[in-house]
């Protein structure tokens, strides 16, 4: 499998680390008065579409980026890959 | 028709013309008291227990392909009950003394072969840990023992210990873990199920739920709609987009696990051989195959297809207490889709929907299950009460924080 | 010596004459042959047994789909079993043995299978052996599995190397017949990066074997002459003897190059295979297209083969199984055989299916015929052939070409999980479906069987390529070839037969699949799975369609509605040293070693494996004779004056920005805002679960810079975590990080005089007595004239305690320095077992305690998770779950009869209660011996361990026949109060 | 400076020079090496006092640049400077010098070995080793990547000059991989 760093281009997937569902990055406020309930979802519960799947990758043996990949999960054919810091920040989250 | 030596005697001296189906082939009823929505192991299992069990006789298993066509026809045949956590411990200490009875009771060879299974230690941590699971496994009434390295050189005097990256620091054994020949395990209870009345029905994939204030009312499948007093959900890599129907999201991932065959090959390998410092376990088939495997690919994946680097892995894992392997050949490769839960545990539990039940999040150690996850489901259908060896199973252990996690990895699937 | 079935021509080397061995008996053969064609040439076409019924069998091709014939090649540890004759290249001195037969190939005691084959049909073990239960394991299963395998393993490590590679290229293309030369020759012409692979070490595929031309030249000669000049280019790589064994994602293709199989061993320092990943935009596939047998009653005897191997080995090895032969076919293409073989001067009997077959003048063509029956125990001798009036004729051959027609090699299409399609007037599966991405099927491969129409449509497929990769291609005109149009008639197998072999590796035959589908394995995967149909060596791909095909006759379907079958990596066995390459034995994963390794080597330390580092366990000295003496001197020595340890294993962190402070209160539950400058603070991250994840400390070299450390274990994880933590969920936080674990030899000085040897080392302007220096300070310095330095005052041992970290060059050096001049303190150099024994009296927690299910409130550290801020985990540590009234809590053990041990991993029981996991109240985390208490002692997880001190529980652990009373006491049991660190 | 000799990341007094076919095999340790990564909102001034100490902008993605003062890139707004060691011993506290707080320094020398690679067909040999395209490479390519599992920075500075950076910890495990591919190559 290769990945299309926005950066460097196609590399091997066996360079980067898989965390999961790109939903990571939503983490929820901890100070919502459903904090709890809102991190064991954020936790624990998963969309796992088949088809199309945002999720994370970490280019460990390369540039220490975190990716936000679009991967269809039954043809794994890649069709966006994005820098997760970019994603976050244009998603509003800050400090 | 009861399989017997005598049997086969008669039937190769009048040419094999008596052999009926090992199950029949039918079309599906209006409704049923029971629907087990997929006819992998664990479904056809849990028809069979309920029907003997739990004296229920309107069954009906649903498979959308063929029966046996999911993980318990592609996985690496390994039984075991060498777990850690008291609630896992008991249940599959339940399973293995079911398979211990399982051809008698099915009146199936399905070649349950005790062989026994090693776990290679390489380190003092590593040690410590399994002498708490050992003692774990013993204090729930499983068998293990601690082997020393001369211990198992007698049984696999070729293992890597001159120069080895990772010095091998003993084991610890369960002798009565061992395989299964995997495919029997589903035509096995299929023909027991059939027997005892259930129907089973291939090529029916259910499309959605029937859900009405709050009650699941049956299934709409591609033939027709099925009405049932209770529904079980039993559909492992496919658990996701199956209760997505019914509008749940589960602790779950899917994910593909690689496994390998090599060559036949005259008896080498005794039992189940499991490498503590690479990703490797190994044993032998009845044929000579290798059979072996290592992690999973590590992404989410329902293709049921892998990558050549963990395929690479896994065979620098055999090649580095096996040296010999250099020169067998692989044969084969193929991937299943594990239902990946968020503690490495399963869940066979009631839904939010009434009459809708769930078994499901096995990750890759399904297999073994088989008979303990049917005898409980069966039970949690038939009752509405969990097994007692499944009662830490539930979907709200996350919500209340008492997961299950065998491996200490926490929320992330694809660590366990 | 005389081979008596070598024939005229060929493309061997009759020059160059090779002897070699099979069973124990000396033949020759010529350079270019295989040994296959060499034993042929020979008259040996009896090379192995069938795997059931052990069944006397040759070769029935003359390829890599070869199932019958395989042999045990070469001897000693290079010995590999199930090596198909067919495909081994002849070389001076070559041993093969057959296999799966005793005593003898020709004489099989275990052949007895195939008199008892009316009891052992299809799926028989099912249904019996079950009586009496342990019978199994004990009596019938130990038969079976010594009967079964087919070779042996040598049981001695491979002593060859196996090599990985890398390789990117615009286009690969996988076969080197017609369709792929003149791919590679038109996209070699555009400029574009080629690789050529083929499995074979002759390129041109059926070139090679077939008599057809291509303008004036033999079909050889011009494959020859296209890849003399495919080699010149030098955009195009050829790669002979490479196997393109799987189509993965996005474009990647495993190669298997087999560099040295075709030599007595690798030549020195030369790996034996490479497994190359090859990174291609655009694919190629023009495998060419694999004979089928039609399947007749006793179609196995050595001599029977398929129509086009004998052809292969009459063109391109010059060899014939025999004088006189006949051809069984369905097809035109049977009669191609018939024509070199008689050409060649071999008198040839067609069979022809078909009832209006073509005739001709050289041979006798019996149009209509049927072959019914064969005759011949170790070789064919006779064939039954039953004609359209059912008159029977007997024909006395010695070999029997059959052609079924042609499967195109769609294997790599379907590794994505692709179907193949149907195609009704080849009676054959083509490629079809989803196809991998960027690859485009050519040639044979696609079903396109002409030499000229091959050609052509290797051009078209490397022309729509190179359109997509943007480059221009000139259309080449290839010379007049061979465009015979495949002419076939469907005809599977002969109706009737008692045993006809459908898979002829595994035993199966055309009524075991009548029995799948009485007994309703109907399903394509219930067939191959309850019959083994498919399921041999040759992966089906000499079985699978006649087996669809007979089971489609039975259930009154047609074969696509029956199913296809699944191929998955890899197309041909492959040796799995190759998928290794070079990690196995000591290189199975890197090393690594600490800043003192070299010294701790001339010290005779002995090292363990820390993940991938090594480290230094304990320093035995002389007269030691048990490790627990070093140990033990170990720690009295430095908890009495001064030892040393290298600690550069731990991770270290490098965290550097205006929001570090801030930052690390996200990561670590407990607050980092206020720490000082010059300061240092244990800390404890979670992960978001709220269970513990790593510990260690953080020093604030600068308002903006931090130094943390990790666990050795986890030095990788808490890296990425942290930045996923600082990329993903805070990207406004001004704060960089690098790993800096490798960059300082750090060493921990412990004990009373650890301070008084620290200070000869320590630049003077550096104070470091209690005041100027006190516990927790952390302090950039220079050391010995002034060389840079950190100098950290942690303790994980309790005593007064420094951690100093030089460039990992001086690491060495800093060491020797510290041993010479703490020579009047009697300093002791440390490995990690005393390490562990004073943690472990210290009370401090490990790896063994920070197991990835214990939490802040298990480690008795609760309070330590901050409620004032938000830091990764502290919310969902708040679950009811994980902070019961019961909770486990982190305490010490201490035996009540202080001579016993307190092992890890024992569990604890309440005095007087069952033992069972019912009752099970904690368990032992780490455990040692205390020379300073002069006992062992334990800590370990108790519920409610903290309200519990003083009581007597029993210590059991029954898989090392431990059983025991400890008193439960604080895990502290040295220095409780900390009064040492703080001196 | 201090009274405390060296060690090379082999354990040797000297570095290691050896010749396989074409190619000579030398470890490096004379470079010193520091880790500058760009402050938030601070990039421009990064690359200014970059370019301001090497003498040229600072190297773009998967670049290197620079002669006796060089650079490669790291990742995004980082990059890691080499300098001759006599005299840049020190170049970690240089730099962080030169813009304060614009960017965070971080002292490198010591976490990596370095081994340079000079002769003809270096991308036969390199092929055997990583996934990267070496064929392609002309000079100033610097890509971090995985050799052997272990994870380097491999820098094209002709195409008859190669560096590979690896873990210092690892350089026997990352020269024992590079003997044998040369011995496999050559």
């Amino acid at each position: 499998m290769l990945i299309n760093h926005p950066i460097l281009g196609p590399r091997d997937a066996s360079e980067f680390v898989y965390l999961g569902d790109a939903n990571l990055i939503h983490r929820p406020d901890w100070q919502a008065e459903d904090a709890l309930a809102q991190f064991t979802k954020y936790g624990y519960l998963r969309d796992n579409p088949a088809g199309e799947h945002r999720e994370l990758w970490f280019h460990e043996q390369g540039d220490r980026s975190w990716l936000i990949v679009t991967r269809n999960t039954l043809t794994h054919e890649i069709s966006k890959v994005e820098m997760a810091r970019d994603v976050a920040s244009a998603e509003g989250r800050s400090k | 028709m009861r399989y017997s030596g005598f049997r086969v005697i008669k039937e190769a001296l009048t040419g094999h013309r008596g052999w009926g189906p090992a199950w029949r082939d039918i079309d599906p009823k209006s409704s049923y008291d029971y629907i087990i929505i997929g006819g992998g192991g664990h479904g056809l299992a849990t028809a069979y227990y309920l029907a003997k069990e739990f004296g229920k006789s309107r069954v009906a298993v649903l498979e959308k392909d063929w029966i046996g066509g999911g993980n318990v026809g592609r996985n690496t045949t390994i039984i075991r009950s060498n777990y850690l956590l008291d609630g896992n411990e008991p249940f599959y200490e339940f399973s293995l003394k079911l398979w211990e009875g399982l051809e008698q009771e099915l009146n199936y060879n399905a070649m349950v072969s005790q062989r026994g299974i090693l776990n290679l230690i390489h380190s003092d941590a590593q040690r410590d840990a399994f002498i708490r699971r050992g003692n774990a496994m013993i204090l729930n009434g499983a068998d293990a023992e601690l082997l020393s390295t001369e211990q198992i050189l007698k049984s696999y005097p070729f293992l890597n210990v001159d120069n080895a990256r990772f010095p091998i620091m003993g084991g610890l054994a369960q002798h009565r873990g061992g395989t299964v020949r995997h495919d029997a395990v589903a035509w096995g209870y299929a023909r027991g199920a059939d027997q005892r009345g259930v129907d089973i029905i291939q090529n029916c994939e259910v499309t959605g739920f029937k859900i009405e204030n709050g009650r699941c009312l049956g299934v709409d499948t591609t033939r027709g709609f099925i009405g049932a007093q209770k529904v079980g959900a039993c559909v492992a890599g496919s658990s996701s987009r199956l209760m997505a129907k019914a509008s749940m999201r589960l602790p779950i991932e899917t994910h593909v696990l690689q496994a390998f065959v090599s060559e036949g090959i005259k008896p080498l390998l005794p039992g189940v051989i499991t490498f503590g410092a690479g990703h490797f376990y190994c044993s032998q088939s009845d044929k000579g195959g290798l059979v072996f495997g290592g992690d999973i690919d590590g992404y989410n994946s329902y293709a049921q297809r892998g990558n050549l680097p963990v395929i690479e892995d896994v065979c620098e894992g055999g090649m580095a207490i096996l040296p010999m392997l250099g020169r067998a050949r692989l044969l084969r490769s193929w991937g299943g889709v594990m239902d990946m839960s968020m503690d490495g545990s399963p869940i066979i539990d009631r839904t939010h929907v009434d009459g809708l039940y769930f078994n499901g999040g096995w990750c890759y150690g399904g297999f073994k299950a088989t008979p303990a996850s049917g005898f409980a489901y069966a039970h949690l259908l038939a009752t509405d009460t969990p097994h007692q060896t499944a009662t830490a199973y539930r979907f709200d252990r996350f919500a209340t924080g008492r997961m299950i996690d065998e491996k200490g990895m926490g929320n992330q699937p694809n660590l366990h | 010596m005389t081979s008596p079935n070598r024939l005229n021509g060929g493309l061997i080397d009759r020059d160059q004459p090779l002897n070699f061995i099979f069973d124990g008996r000396q033949y020759s053969g010529f350079k270019g042959d295989t040994l296959a064609s060499a034993l042929l040439a020979n008259n040996v076409r009896l090379m192995g047994r069938s795997f059931k019924y052990h069944r006397p069998r040759g070769p029935m091709t003359a390829g890599s789909e070869e199932p019958n014939a395989l042999v045990e090649l070469r001897t000693g540890a290079r010995h590999e079993p199930n090596t198909r004759a067919t495909t081994a290249e002849l070389f001076e001195g070559l041993t093969a043995k057959s296999q799966n037969r005793w005593p003898s190939l020709k004489w099989d005691a275990m052949a007895i299978n195939d008199r008892l084959s009316s009891f052992l049909t299809a799926g028989f073990y099912y249904k019996t052996f079950m009586w009496p239960t342990s019978f199994w394991e004990k009596v019938y299963e130990p038969i079976i599995r010594k009967a079964a395998g087919l070779g042996t393993l040598s049981h001695q490590p491979d002593p060859d190397n196996y090599d990985k590679g890398y390789l990117h290229c615009d286009v690969l293309i996988i076969g080197a017949g017609p369709a792929g030369l003149a791919a590679a020759l038109t996209a070699g012409n555009s400029g574009a990066s080629v690789i050529l692979a083929d499995e074979d070490y002759l390129l041109g595929g059926r070139l090679n074997s077939e008599t057809h031309t291509i303008g004036d030249e033999s079909g050889a000669d011009w494959a020859a002459q296209t890849v003399a000049e495919l080699q010149t280019m030098p955009n195009v790589r050829v790669m002979n003897r490479s196997t393109v064994i799987g189509s993965f994602d996005h474009g990647v293709y495993g190669v298997v190059e087999r560099v040295s199989d075709h030599r007595p061993k690798p030549l020195t320092g030369k790996p034996r295979q490479i497994l190359w990943r090859v990174y291609s935009k655009h694919a190629i596939l023009s495998a060419g297209a694999t004979e089928r047998p039609i399947v007749f009653e006793n179609n196995d005897r050595p001599g029977i083969m398929l129509a086009s191997a004998m052809r292969s080995y009459a063109n391109r090895w010059a060899v014939t199984p025999g004088k006189a032969l006949a051809v069984f076919t369905n097809n035109d293409d049977g009669h191609k055989t018939a024509v070199d073989l008689t050409t060649l001067g071999v008198r040839v009997t067609v069979i022809d299916s078909r009832e209006n077959a073509p005739s001709s003048g050289s041979y006798e063509t019996i149009a209509g015929g049927r072959i019914t029956n064969t005759a011949g125990r170790l070789g064919l001798t006779h064939v039954e052939v039953t004609t359209t009036s059912c008159t029977i004729r007997s024909l006395e051959v010695q070999g029997l070409g059959v052609s079924g027609g042609w499967n195109p090699n769609v294997q790599l299409t379907c590794h994505q999980r692709g179907r193949p399609q149907w195609d009704e007037a080849l009676s054959a599966f083509v490629p079809g479906g989803v196809l991998p991405k960027g690859l485009v099927p050519a040639g044979a491969a696609n079903g396109v069987f002409s030499t000229q129409w091959a050609l052509r449509s290797g051009q078209q497929a490397a022309t729509e390529v190179l359109g997509h990769l943007g480059k221009k291609s000139e259309t080449i005109a290839f010379p007049e070839a061979e465009d015979a149009p495949a002419k076939i008639e469907p005809f599977w197998h002969v109706q009737g037969a008692k045993r006809a072999w459908v898979d002829q590796q595994n035993d199966v035959t055309a009524k075991d699949i009548t029995l799948a589908h009485q007994e309703n394995f109907v399903s394509v995967e219930h067939l191959k799975r309850y019959t083994t149909l498919g399921m041999a060596t040759d992966q089906g791909k000499t079985s699978n369609i006649a087996g669809l095909a007979i089971m489609a006759e039975v259930s009154g379907k047609n074969i696509p509605e029956v199913g296809t079958t699944m191929f998955r990596p890899p197309y041909t066995p492959t040796a799995i040293g190759a998928f290794a390459g070079r990690s196995r034995d000591e290189h199975f994963r890197p090393v690594r070693k600490t800043p003192s390794h070299f010294w701790a080597e001339e010290q005779g330390a002995v090292f363990v494996e820390v993940g991938m580092w090594l480290r230094a366990q304990w320093f035995p000295r002389a007269g030691e004779t048990h490790w627990r003496q070093s140990v033990d001197r170990e720690v009295l020595q430095t908890r009495n004056s001064v030892g040393v340890c290298d600690v550069t294993t731990l991770g270290k962190i490098d965290v550097q920005g205006d929001d570090a402070a801030e930052f690390l209160n996200k990561v670590y539950c407990n607050g980092f805002a206020k720490l000082a400058v010059g300061k240092t603070r244990y800390g404890l991250m979670l992960r978001e679960d709220g269970v513990a994840m790593d510990d260690g400390t953080a020093a604030r070299l600068a308002e903006d810079h931090f130094v943390v450390t990790t666990t050795t274990a986890n030095a990788i994880g808490v890296y990425r975590h942290m930045e996923f933590v600082r990329q993903c969920l805070f990207p406004d936080m001004n704060v960089q990080l690098i790993s800096t674990t490798e960059a300082w030899a750090q060493y921990a000085v412990a004990g009373p005089n650890s301070r008084k040897l620290l200070q000869k080392i320590v630049d003077p302007e550096f104070p470091i007595d209690n005041e100027a220096f006190p516990f927790m300070a952390c302090s950039e310095i220079t050391v010995r004239g002034g060389l840079r330095a950190r100098l950290f005052r942690i303790s994980f041992s309790g005593e007064l305690a420094y951690e100093i970290a030089v460039p990992t060059r001086y690491g060495d050096a800093l060491m020797r320095c510290l041993m010479k001049e703490g020579e009047e303190f009697d300093v002791v150099p440390y490995g990690t077992e005393a390490l562990g024994v004073m943690r472990i009296e210290k009370g401090h927690a490990a790896g063994n305690e920070l197991n990835g299910t214990t939490t802040a409130l298990n480690l008795g550290m609760g309070r330590m998770v901050s409620k004032k801020k938000d830091s990764i985990g502290s919310t969902l540590s708040e679950r009811e779950g994980l902070n019961e009234d019961d909770a486990l809590k982190l305490v010490g053990f201490k035996p009540v009869d202080l001579a016993n041990p307190v092992p890890a991993g024992a569990h604890l029981m309440t005095k007087g209660s069952p033992v069972d996991a019912k009752h099970d109240q904690g368990y032992v985390t780490s455990a040692c011996y205390s020379p300073n208490l002069g006992h062992h002692i334990g800590i370990g997880y108790l519920k409610s361990g903290d309200t519990r001190k003083g009581e007597i529980v029993r210590l059991v652990s029954p898989l090392t026949n431990v059983d025991h009373d400890v008193e439960v006491v604080s895990a502290h049991f040295i220095d409780p109060e900390g009064e040492r660190l703080r001196a | 400076m201090p009274n405390l000799q060296a060690i090379t990341p082999l354990g040797n007094k000297e570095p290691v020079t050896e010749t396989y076919g074409p190619v000579t095999l030398t470890e490096i340790t004379d470079i010193a090496l520091a880790s500058v990564s760009a402050r938030l909102g601070r990039e421009q001034d990064t690359a200014a006092a970059l370019e301001a100490f090497l003498g040229t902008p600072p190297p773009g993605a998967a670049e290197h640049c620079g002669n006796n003062l060089s650079a490669f890139w790291m990742g995004p707004d980082q990059w890691m400077i080499e300098a001759p060691f006599e005299t840049h011993e020190d170049l970690a506290a240089r730099l962080a010098g030169t813009s304060p707080n614009a960017y965070s320094v971080t002292e490198q020398t010591d976490a990596w070995c370095r081994f340079d690679l000079k002769g003809p067909s270096l991308s036969d040999l390199f092929e055997r080793l990583c996934a990267a395209d070496t064929h392609a490479f002309t000079g100033g390519e610097a890509v971090r990547t995985s050799i052997e599992h272990l994870g380097c920075f491999v820098l094209c500075r002709t195409q008859n000059h190669f560096s590979v950076i690896g873990p210092r910890s690892s350089a026997g495990s990352l020269y024992h991989a590079l003997v044998t591919a040369f011995r496999s190559v050559f």
